[in-house]
Protein backbone atom coordinates (compact mmCIF):
# COMPACT_ATOMS: atom_id res chain seq x y z
CA UNK A 1 0.00 0.00 0.00
CA UNK A 2 0.73 3.49 -0.60
CA UNK A 3 0.89 6.37 2.12
CA UNK A 4 1.07 10.18 1.51
CA UNK A 5 4.12 11.54 4.44
CA UNK A 6 3.94 15.16 5.12
CA UNK A 7 6.90 16.52 6.91
CA UNK A 8 7.24 19.97 8.94
CA UNK A 9 9.66 22.02 10.08
CA UNK A 10 12.96 20.23 11.35
CA UNK A 11 11.31 16.88 9.36
CA UNK A 12 10.77 18.65 6.82
CA UNK A 13 14.50 20.08 6.93
CA UNK A 14 15.31 16.32 6.80
CA UNK A 15 12.87 14.18 4.72
CA UNK A 16 11.28 17.11 1.56
CA UNK A 17 7.74 18.37 2.53
CA UNK A 18 5.67 15.71 1.04
CA UNK A 19 6.67 12.36 -0.58
CA UNK A 20 4.89 8.92 -1.31
CA UNK A 21 5.58 5.51 0.80
CA UNK A 22 5.53 2.02 -0.18
CA UNK A 23 4.54 -0.15 3.00
CA UNK A 24 3.23 -3.39 3.55
CA UNK A 25 -0.25 -3.54 4.26
CA UNK A 26 -1.42 -3.36 7.95
CA UNK A 27 2.04 -1.57 8.64
CA UNK A 28 2.45 0.96 11.52
CA UNK A 29 3.31 4.09 12.09
CA UNK A 30 5.84 3.23 13.97
CA UNK A 31 7.28 1.03 11.13
CA UNK A 32 6.78 3.64 8.83
CA UNK A 33 8.40 5.65 10.88
CA UNK A 34 11.40 2.75 10.97
CA UNK A 35 11.09 2.49 6.69
CA UNK A 36 11.58 6.47 6.70
CA UNK A 37 14.93 6.32 9.10
CA UNK A 38 16.74 3.94 7.26
CA UNK A 39 17.58 6.28 4.60
CA UNK A 40 17.40 9.65 6.81
CA UNK A 41 20.24 9.31 9.66
CA UNK A 42 19.04 12.76 11.38
CA UNK A 43 15.65 10.94 12.01
CA UNK A 44 16.02 8.79 15.06
CA UNK A 45 17.62 12.05 16.99
CA UNK A 46 13.94 13.28 16.40
CA UNK A 47 11.70 10.29 17.03
CA UNK A 48 10.56 11.32 20.63
CA UNK A 49 9.31 15.22 20.10
CA UNK A 50 7.81 14.00 17.01
CA UNK A 51 3.95 13.75 17.09
CA UNK A 52 2.66 11.21 13.88
CA UNK A 53 -1.27 12.02 12.46
CA UNK A 54 -3.29 10.26 10.69
CA UNK A 55 -5.65 12.11 8.21
CA UNK A 56 -5.50 15.11 10.20
CA UNK A 57 -5.67 13.29 13.88
CA UNK A 58 -2.53 12.65 16.01
CA UNK A 59 -2.83 8.90 16.93
CA UNK A 60 0.09 6.39 18.65
CA UNK A 61 2.96 4.14 17.02
CA UNK A 62 0.42 1.16 16.93
CA UNK A 63 -1.96 3.01 14.85
CA UNK A 64 -2.41 0.68 11.57
CA UNK A 65 -2.30 2.73 7.99
CA UNK A 66 -4.28 2.18 5.20
CA UNK A 67 -3.92 2.66 1.28
CA UNK A 68 -4.32 6.74 0.47
CA UNK A 69 -3.84 7.81 4.31
CA UNK A 70 -2.34 10.96 4.32
CA UNK A 71 0.45 10.90 7.57
CA UNK A 72 1.96 13.82 9.11
CA UNK A 73 5.04 13.83 11.22
CA UNK A 74 4.70 16.90 13.63
CA UNK A 75 7.71 18.35 15.78
CA UNK A 76 7.12 20.82 18.37
CA UNK A 77 5.65 23.48 17.11
CA UNK A 78 5.54 26.98 17.87
CA UNK A 79 3.31 29.22 16.36
CA UNK A 80 2.04 32.86 16.72
CA UNK B 1 -12.92 32.43 9.28
CA UNK B 2 -10.27 29.98 10.07
CA UNK B 3 -7.66 29.96 7.72
CA UNK B 4 -4.20 29.67 6.84
CA UNK B 5 -2.87 32.25 4.45
CA UNK B 6 -0.08 32.99 2.08
CA UNK B 7 -1.13 37.17 1.47
CA UNK B 8 -0.27 39.72 4.19
CA UNK B 9 -3.27 39.79 6.98
CA UNK B 10 -6.04 42.66 6.63
CA UNK B 11 -6.89 43.06 10.77
CA UNK B 12 -9.25 45.26 9.85
CA UNK B 13 -11.54 43.22 7.18
CA UNK B 14 -11.35 40.39 9.91
CA UNK B 15 -12.68 42.62 12.30
CA UNK B 16 -15.63 43.68 10.30
CA UNK B 17 -16.40 40.35 9.68
CA UNK B 18 -16.78 39.25 13.12
CA UNK B 19 -19.18 42.37 13.97
CA UNK B 20 -22.49 42.38 14.23
CA UNK B 21 -25.15 44.80 15.52
CA UNK B 22 -26.10 42.69 18.49
CA UNK B 23 -21.86 43.05 19.53
CA UNK B 24 -20.85 46.23 21.16
CA UNK B 25 -17.25 45.18 21.70
CA UNK B 26 -14.62 43.81 19.55
CA UNK B 27 -11.48 43.03 20.43
CA UNK B 28 -8.37 42.03 17.76
CA UNK B 29 -5.14 40.76 18.26
CA UNK B 30 -2.60 40.72 15.80
CA UNK B 31 1.22 39.32 16.41
CA UNK B 32 3.58 41.50 14.54
CA UNK B 33 7.42 39.98 13.46
CA UNK B 34 9.21 41.57 16.25
CA UNK B 35 13.29 43.26 15.36
CA UNK B 36 14.64 41.06 18.27
CA UNK B 37 14.05 37.47 19.42
CA UNK B 38 13.03 36.67 22.94
CA UNK B 39 16.77 37.02 24.04
CA UNK B 40 17.68 40.02 22.18
CA UNK B 41 19.24 38.76 18.81
CA UNK B 42 18.85 40.74 16.09
CA UNK B 43 15.93 39.45 13.70
CA UNK B 44 15.58 39.46 9.98
CA UNK B 45 12.48 37.46 9.59
CA UNK B 46 10.38 34.36 10.18
CA UNK B 47 9.64 31.60 8.42
CA UNK B 48 6.41 30.08 8.92
CA UNK B 49 4.63 26.71 7.87
CA UNK B 50 1.56 24.92 8.78
CA UNK B 51 -0.22 21.91 8.48
CA UNK B 52 -2.66 24.06 6.83
CA UNK B 53 -6.20 21.91 7.10
CA UNK B 54 -5.12 20.95 10.47
CA UNK B 55 -3.91 24.10 11.26
CA UNK B 56 -7.38 25.49 10.30
CA UNK B 57 -9.67 23.26 12.15
CA UNK B 58 -7.66 23.94 15.75
CA UNK B 59 -8.51 27.19 15.43
CA UNK B 60 -12.10 26.13 14.76
CA UNK B 61 -12.22 24.08 17.95
CA UNK B 62 -10.13 26.74 20.07
CA UNK B 63 -13.06 28.93 19.12
CA UNK B 64 -15.53 26.60 20.00
CA UNK B 65 -13.98 26.45 23.31
CA UNK B 66 -14.14 30.15 23.68
CA UNK B 67 -17.68 30.78 22.76
CA UNK B 68 -18.35 28.26 25.26
CA UNK B 69 -16.52 29.69 27.92
CA UNK B 70 -16.97 33.15 27.78
CA UNK B 71 -20.50 33.58 26.07
CA UNK B 72 -21.86 33.79 22.75
CA UNK B 73 -19.26 35.73 20.30
CA UNK B 74 -18.21 35.60 16.71
CA UNK B 75 -14.12 34.61 16.19
CA UNK B 76 -12.28 34.89 13.22
CA UNK B 77 -8.83 33.48 13.82
CA UNK B 78 -6.01 33.86 10.81
CA UNK B 79 -2.35 32.98 10.49
CA UNK B 80 -0.07 33.74 7.66
CA UNK B 81 2.45 31.28 6.63
CA UNK B 82 5.42 32.12 4.39
CA UNK B 83 8.53 34.53 4.54
CA UNK B 84 7.65 37.39 7.09
CA UNK B 85 9.51 40.18 7.42
CA UNK B 86 9.76 42.85 10.57
CA UNK B 87 6.78 44.32 10.65
CA UNK B 88 4.61 41.98 9.20
CA UNK B 89 1.45 40.38 11.20
CA UNK B 90 2.06 36.67 11.54
CA UNK B 91 -1.13 35.68 13.47
CA UNK B 92 -4.93 37.72 13.91
CA UNK B 93 -7.84 36.77 15.83
CA UNK B 94 -11.12 38.92 15.94
CA UNK B 95 -13.34 38.58 18.63
CA UNK B 96 -16.89 39.86 19.03
CA UNK B 97 -19.53 39.99 21.58
CA UNK B 98 -22.20 42.07 23.29
CA UNK B 99 -20.12 43.38 26.12
CA UNK B 100 -15.98 44.14 26.73
CA UNK B 101 -15.05 41.40 29.02
CA UNK B 102 -16.12 38.32 27.05
CA UNK B 103 -14.78 40.09 23.57
CA UNK B 104 -11.04 40.18 26.08
CA UNK B 105 -11.34 36.63 27.71
CA UNK B 106 -12.32 35.24 24.02
CA UNK B 107 -8.77 36.69 22.12
CA UNK B 108 -6.75 35.93 24.76
CA UNK B 109 -7.73 32.31 25.33
CA UNK B 110 -7.79 31.90 21.26
CA UNK B 111 -4.04 33.40 20.82
CA UNK B 112 -2.82 31.46 23.98
CA UNK B 113 -4.30 28.26 23.00
CA UNK B 114 -3.41 28.38 19.18
CA UNK B 115 0.57 28.99 20.14
CA UNK B 116 -0.13 25.93 22.29
CA UNK B 117 -2.33 23.89 20.42
CA UNK B 118 -1.91 24.46 16.52
CA UNK B 119 0.53 22.52 13.85
CA UNK B 120 2.24 26.01 12.89
CA UNK B 121 6.00 25.62 13.15
CA UNK B 122 8.26 29.44 12.97
CA UNK B 123 11.71 29.77 12.13
CA UNK B 124 13.81 32.76 13.28
CA UNK B 125 16.25 34.47 10.86
CA UNK B 126 18.99 35.91 12.59
CA UNK B 127 21.16 39.31 11.05
CA UNK B 128 24.36 37.19 11.08
CA UNK B 129 22.75 34.76 9.14
CA UNK B 130 21.63 32.07 11.15
CA UNK B 131 18.53 30.42 11.92
CA UNK B 132 16.26 28.94 14.64
CA UNK B 133 13.21 26.71 15.25
CA UNK B 134 11.50 28.24 17.92
CA UNK B 135 8.94 26.03 19.99
CA UNK B 136 5.93 27.20 22.35
CA UNK B 137 7.44 26.20 26.33
CA UNK B 138 4.46 25.54 26.93
CA UNK B 139 2.70 23.44 23.87
CA UNK B 140 0.35 20.93 24.42
CA UNK B 141 1.46 17.13 23.99
CA UNK B 142 5.06 17.51 24.48
CA UNK B 143 6.93 14.67 24.82
CA UNK C 1 -2.72 59.59 19.72
CA UNK C 2 -5.86 60.86 22.37
CA UNK C 3 -8.50 62.65 20.85
CA UNK C 4 -12.13 63.08 20.28
CA UNK C 5 -13.46 63.20 17.05
CA UNK C 6 -16.39 63.70 15.21
CA UNK C 7 -15.73 61.98 11.88
CA UNK C 8 -16.30 58.01 12.15
CA UNK C 9 -13.44 56.27 13.81
CA UNK C 10 -10.60 54.61 11.47
CA UNK C 11 -9.32 51.33 13.69
CA UNK C 12 -6.92 49.97 11.57
CA UNK C 13 -5.22 53.59 11.61
CA UNK C 14 -5.05 53.53 15.00
CA UNK C 15 -3.39 50.07 15.54
CA UNK C 16 -1.07 50.83 12.80
CA UNK C 17 0.28 54.51 14.66
CA UNK C 18 1.06 52.59 18.08
CA UNK C 19 2.95 49.68 15.98
CA UNK C 20 6.69 49.82 16.57
CA UNK C 21 9.29 47.13 15.55
CA UNK C 22 10.13 46.51 19.05
CA UNK C 23 6.55 45.51 19.60
CA UNK C 24 5.35 41.79 18.83
CA UNK C 25 1.55 42.09 19.87
CA UNK C 26 -1.12 44.99 18.76
CA UNK C 27 -4.55 44.70 20.85
CA UNK C 28 -7.10 47.11 19.66
CA UNK C 29 -10.61 47.32 20.93
CA UNK C 30 -13.39 48.96 19.70
CA UNK C 31 -16.76 49.73 21.34
CA UNK C 32 -19.69 49.92 18.84
CA UNK C 33 -23.58 51.19 18.33
CA UNK C 34 -25.30 47.74 19.67
CA UNK C 35 -28.57 47.62 18.20
CA UNK C 36 -30.10 46.69 22.08
CA UNK C 37 -30.35 48.21 25.03
CA UNK C 38 -28.51 46.89 28.16
CA UNK C 39 -32.19 46.47 29.26
CA UNK C 40 -32.77 45.44 25.82
CA UNK C 41 -34.81 48.09 24.26
CA UNK C 42 -34.57 48.19 20.65
CA UNK C 43 -31.79 51.09 20.18
CA UNK C 44 -31.57 53.34 16.58
CA UNK C 45 -28.88 55.07 17.92
CA UNK C 46 -26.56 57.03 20.17
CA UNK C 47 -25.55 60.65 20.83
CA UNK C 48 -22.47 61.09 22.20
CA UNK C 49 -20.75 64.90 23.82
CA UNK C 50 -17.68 65.40 26.02
CA UNK C 51 -15.43 67.84 27.52
CA UNK C 52 -12.91 67.44 24.78
CA UNK C 53 -9.75 69.14 26.26
CA UNK C 54 -10.42 67.24 29.56
CA UNK C 55 -11.59 63.91 28.13
CA UNK C 56 -8.55 63.91 25.84
CA UNK C 57 -5.98 64.75 28.94
CA UNK C 58 -7.68 61.77 31.10
CA UNK C 59 -7.13 59.55 27.47
CA UNK C 60 -3.45 60.55 28.31
CA UNK C 61 -3.15 60.28 32.22
CA UNK C 62 -4.88 56.30 31.65
CA UNK C 63 -2.17 55.64 29.05
CA UNK C 64 0.50 56.70 31.27
CA UNK C 65 -0.63 54.47 33.96
CA UNK C 66 -1.38 51.45 31.67
CA UNK C 67 2.29 52.14 31.21
CA UNK C 68 3.25 52.12 34.09
CA UNK C 69 1.47 49.16 35.66
CA UNK C 70 2.14 47.08 32.51
CA UNK C 71 5.10 47.61 30.55
CA UNK C 72 6.37 49.93 27.72
CA UNK C 73 4.03 50.15 25.27
CA UNK C 74 1.90 52.82 23.04
CA UNK C 75 -1.48 53.18 23.49
CA UNK C 76 -3.81 55.41 21.65
CA UNK C 77 -7.35 56.38 22.63
CA UNK C 78 -10.31 58.01 20.18
CA UNK C 79 -13.21 59.00 21.31
CA UNK C 80 -15.89 60.00 18.60
CA UNK C 81 -18.92 62.49 19.52
CA UNK C 82 -22.07 63.12 17.63
CA UNK C 83 -24.89 61.15 16.44
CA UNK C 84 -23.77 57.59 15.99
CA UNK C 85 -25.88 54.85 14.14
CA UNK C 86 -26.08 51.20 15.01
CA UNK C 87 -22.99 49.58 14.18
CA UNK C 88 -20.59 52.80 14.56
CA UNK C 89 -17.68 52.87 16.30
CA UNK C 90 -17.90 54.73 19.55
CA UNK C 91 -14.38 54.21 20.65
CA UNK C 92 -11.07 52.83 19.89
CA UNK C 93 -7.97 52.13 22.02
CA UNK C 94 -4.88 50.20 20.53
CA UNK C 95 -1.79 48.91 22.14
CA UNK C 96 1.30 47.55 20.80
CA UNK C 97 3.91 45.84 23.39
CA UNK C 98 6.38 43.61 23.04
CA UNK C 99 4.36 41.01 24.08
CA UNK C 100 0.70 39.90 24.37
CA UNK C 101 0.06 39.80 27.97
CA UNK C 102 0.93 43.35 28.44
CA UNK C 103 -1.03 44.13 25.85
CA UNK C 104 -4.22 43.09 26.30
CA UNK C 105 -4.14 44.12 30.10
CA UNK C 106 -3.03 47.25 28.61
CA UNK C 107 -6.09 47.60 26.63
CA UNK C 108 -8.29 46.08 29.09
CA UNK C 109 -7.09 48.29 31.48
CA UNK C 110 -7.04 51.56 29.14
CA UNK C 111 -11.08 50.81 28.17
CA UNK C 112 -12.46 50.06 31.33
CA UNK C 113 -11.03 53.42 33.27
CA UNK C 114 -11.77 55.65 30.17
CA UNK C 115 -15.81 54.45 30.53
CA UNK C 116 -15.10 54.96 34.53
CA UNK C 117 -13.47 58.23 34.50
CA UNK C 118 -13.39 60.42 31.08
CA UNK C 119 -15.69 63.19 31.02
CA UNK C 120 -18.04 62.03 27.89
CA UNK C 121 -21.63 61.14 28.16
CA UNK C 122 -24.29 58.98 26.04
CA UNK C 123 -27.73 59.00 25.33
CA UNK C 124 -29.82 56.26 23.94
CA UNK C 125 -32.06 56.71 21.56
CA UNK C 126 -35.14 53.95 21.11
CA UNK C 127 -36.96 53.37 18.26
CA UNK C 128 -40.36 54.54 20.19
CA UNK C 129 -38.99 57.65 20.28
CA UNK C 130 -38.22 58.56 24.08
CA UNK C 131 -34.35 58.51 25.11
CA UNK C 132 -32.20 58.21 28.24
CA UNK C 133 -28.67 59.76 29.54
CA UNK C 134 -26.97 56.64 30.44
CA UNK C 135 -24.11 56.83 33.34
CA UNK C 136 -21.75 54.23 34.05
CA UNK C 137 -22.74 52.41 37.12
CA UNK C 138 -19.10 51.89 38.80
CA UNK C 139 -17.92 55.83 37.49
CA UNK C 140 -15.30 57.69 39.41
CA UNK C 141 -16.71 60.07 42.15
CA UNK C 142 -19.78 59.34 41.58
CA UNK C 143 -21.95 61.28 44.24
CA UNK D 1 -15.93 89.46 36.60
CA UNK D 2 -16.77 87.10 33.84
CA UNK D 3 -16.35 83.40 33.16
CA UNK D 4 -17.68 80.97 30.79
CA UNK D 5 -19.86 78.13 31.41
CA UNK D 6 -19.91 75.17 29.38
CA UNK D 7 -22.68 72.47 30.31
CA UNK D 8 -22.75 68.81 28.95
CA UNK D 9 -26.03 65.86 28.72
CA UNK D 10 -28.88 66.56 31.42
CA UNK D 11 -27.30 69.88 32.64
CA UNK D 12 -26.65 71.37 28.98
CA UNK D 13 -30.36 70.47 27.96
CA UNK D 14 -31.15 73.04 30.83
CA UNK D 15 -28.76 75.80 30.10
CA UNK D 16 -27.09 75.63 26.99
CA UNK D 17 -23.94 73.94 25.78
CA UNK D 18 -22.11 77.54 26.77
CA UNK D 19 -22.79 80.90 27.93
CA UNK D 20 -20.68 84.05 30.20
CA UNK D 21 -21.60 84.52 33.25
CA UNK D 22 -21.55 88.01 34.96
CA UNK D 23 -20.40 87.71 38.83
CA UNK D 24 -18.89 89.55 41.81
CA UNK D 25 -15.03 89.36 42.07
CA UNK D 26 -14.11 86.46 44.58
CA UNK D 27 -17.02 84.44 43.62
CA UNK D 28 -17.39 80.87 44.56
CA UNK D 29 -18.20 78.05 42.70
CA UNK D 30 -21.58 77.41 44.91
CA UNK D 31 -21.99 81.46 44.17
CA UNK D 32 -22.34 80.27 40.61
CA UNK D 33 -24.05 77.45 41.05
CA UNK D 34 -27.18 79.51 42.82
CA UNK D 35 -26.83 82.25 40.36
CA UNK D 36 -27.68 79.79 37.21
CA UNK D 37 -30.55 77.72 39.53
CA UNK D 38 -32.39 81.54 39.87
CA UNK D 39 -33.43 81.21 35.87
CA UNK D 40 -33.48 77.38 35.44
CA UNK D 41 -35.74 75.58 37.69
CA UNK D 42 -34.43 72.49 36.86
CA UNK D 43 -31.03 72.53 37.84
CA UNK D 44 -31.53 72.31 42.07
CA UNK D 45 -32.12 68.83 41.80
CA UNK D 46 -29.10 67.99 39.71
CA UNK D 47 -26.57 69.96 42.49
CA UNK D 48 -25.39 66.31 44.02
CA UNK D 49 -24.49 64.80 41.48
CA UNK D 50 -22.99 67.53 39.35
CA UNK D 51 -19.51 68.19 39.09
CA UNK D 52 -17.36 71.28 38.61
CA UNK D 53 -14.49 71.85 36.91
CA UNK D 54 -12.50 75.55 36.46
CA UNK D 55 -10.15 75.32 33.76
CA UNK D 56 -10.35 71.45 33.12
CA UNK D 57 -9.65 70.61 36.69
CA UNK D 58 -12.34 69.19 39.69
CA UNK D 59 -12.93 71.43 42.41
CA UNK D 60 -15.17 71.83 45.47
CA UNK D 61 -17.49 74.90 45.85
CA UNK D 62 -15.89 76.55 47.83
CA UNK D 63 -13.34 77.08 45.25
CA UNK D 64 -13.09 80.57 44.43
CA UNK D 65 -13.73 82.13 40.36
CA UNK D 66 -11.39 84.58 38.70
CA UNK D 67 -12.09 86.57 35.38
CA UNK D 68 -12.00 84.45 32.53
CA UNK D 69 -12.36 80.95 33.90
CA UNK D 70 -13.56 78.31 32.23
CA UNK D 71 -16.33 76.64 34.37
CA UNK D 72 -17.28 73.11 33.47
CA UNK D 73 -20.55 71.63 34.55
CA UNK D 74 -20.69 67.68 34.97
CA UNK D 75 -23.29 65.32 35.43
CA UNK D 76 -22.71 61.60 36.18
CA UNK D 77 -20.61 60.58 33.07
CA UNK D 78 -20.71 57.43 30.95
CA UNK D 79 -18.92 57.08 27.87
CA UNK D 80 -17.75 54.29 25.56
Amino acid sequence: MKVRVLAFARVRELLGSAREVELPAGSTAAALWDELAKTCTGLPALAKSTRIARNGHVVNRAEILHEGDEIALLPPAGGG
Amino acid sequence: MFAVVSEPIDVAAIAREVRTDACGAVVTFAGVVRERSDDDRPVTGLSYEAHENMAAEEFERIAAEARERFGSCAISVVHRIGDLAVGDVSVAVAVAAPHRSAAFAACEYAIHELKRRAPIWKKEHYTRGDSEWKTNPDRANSP
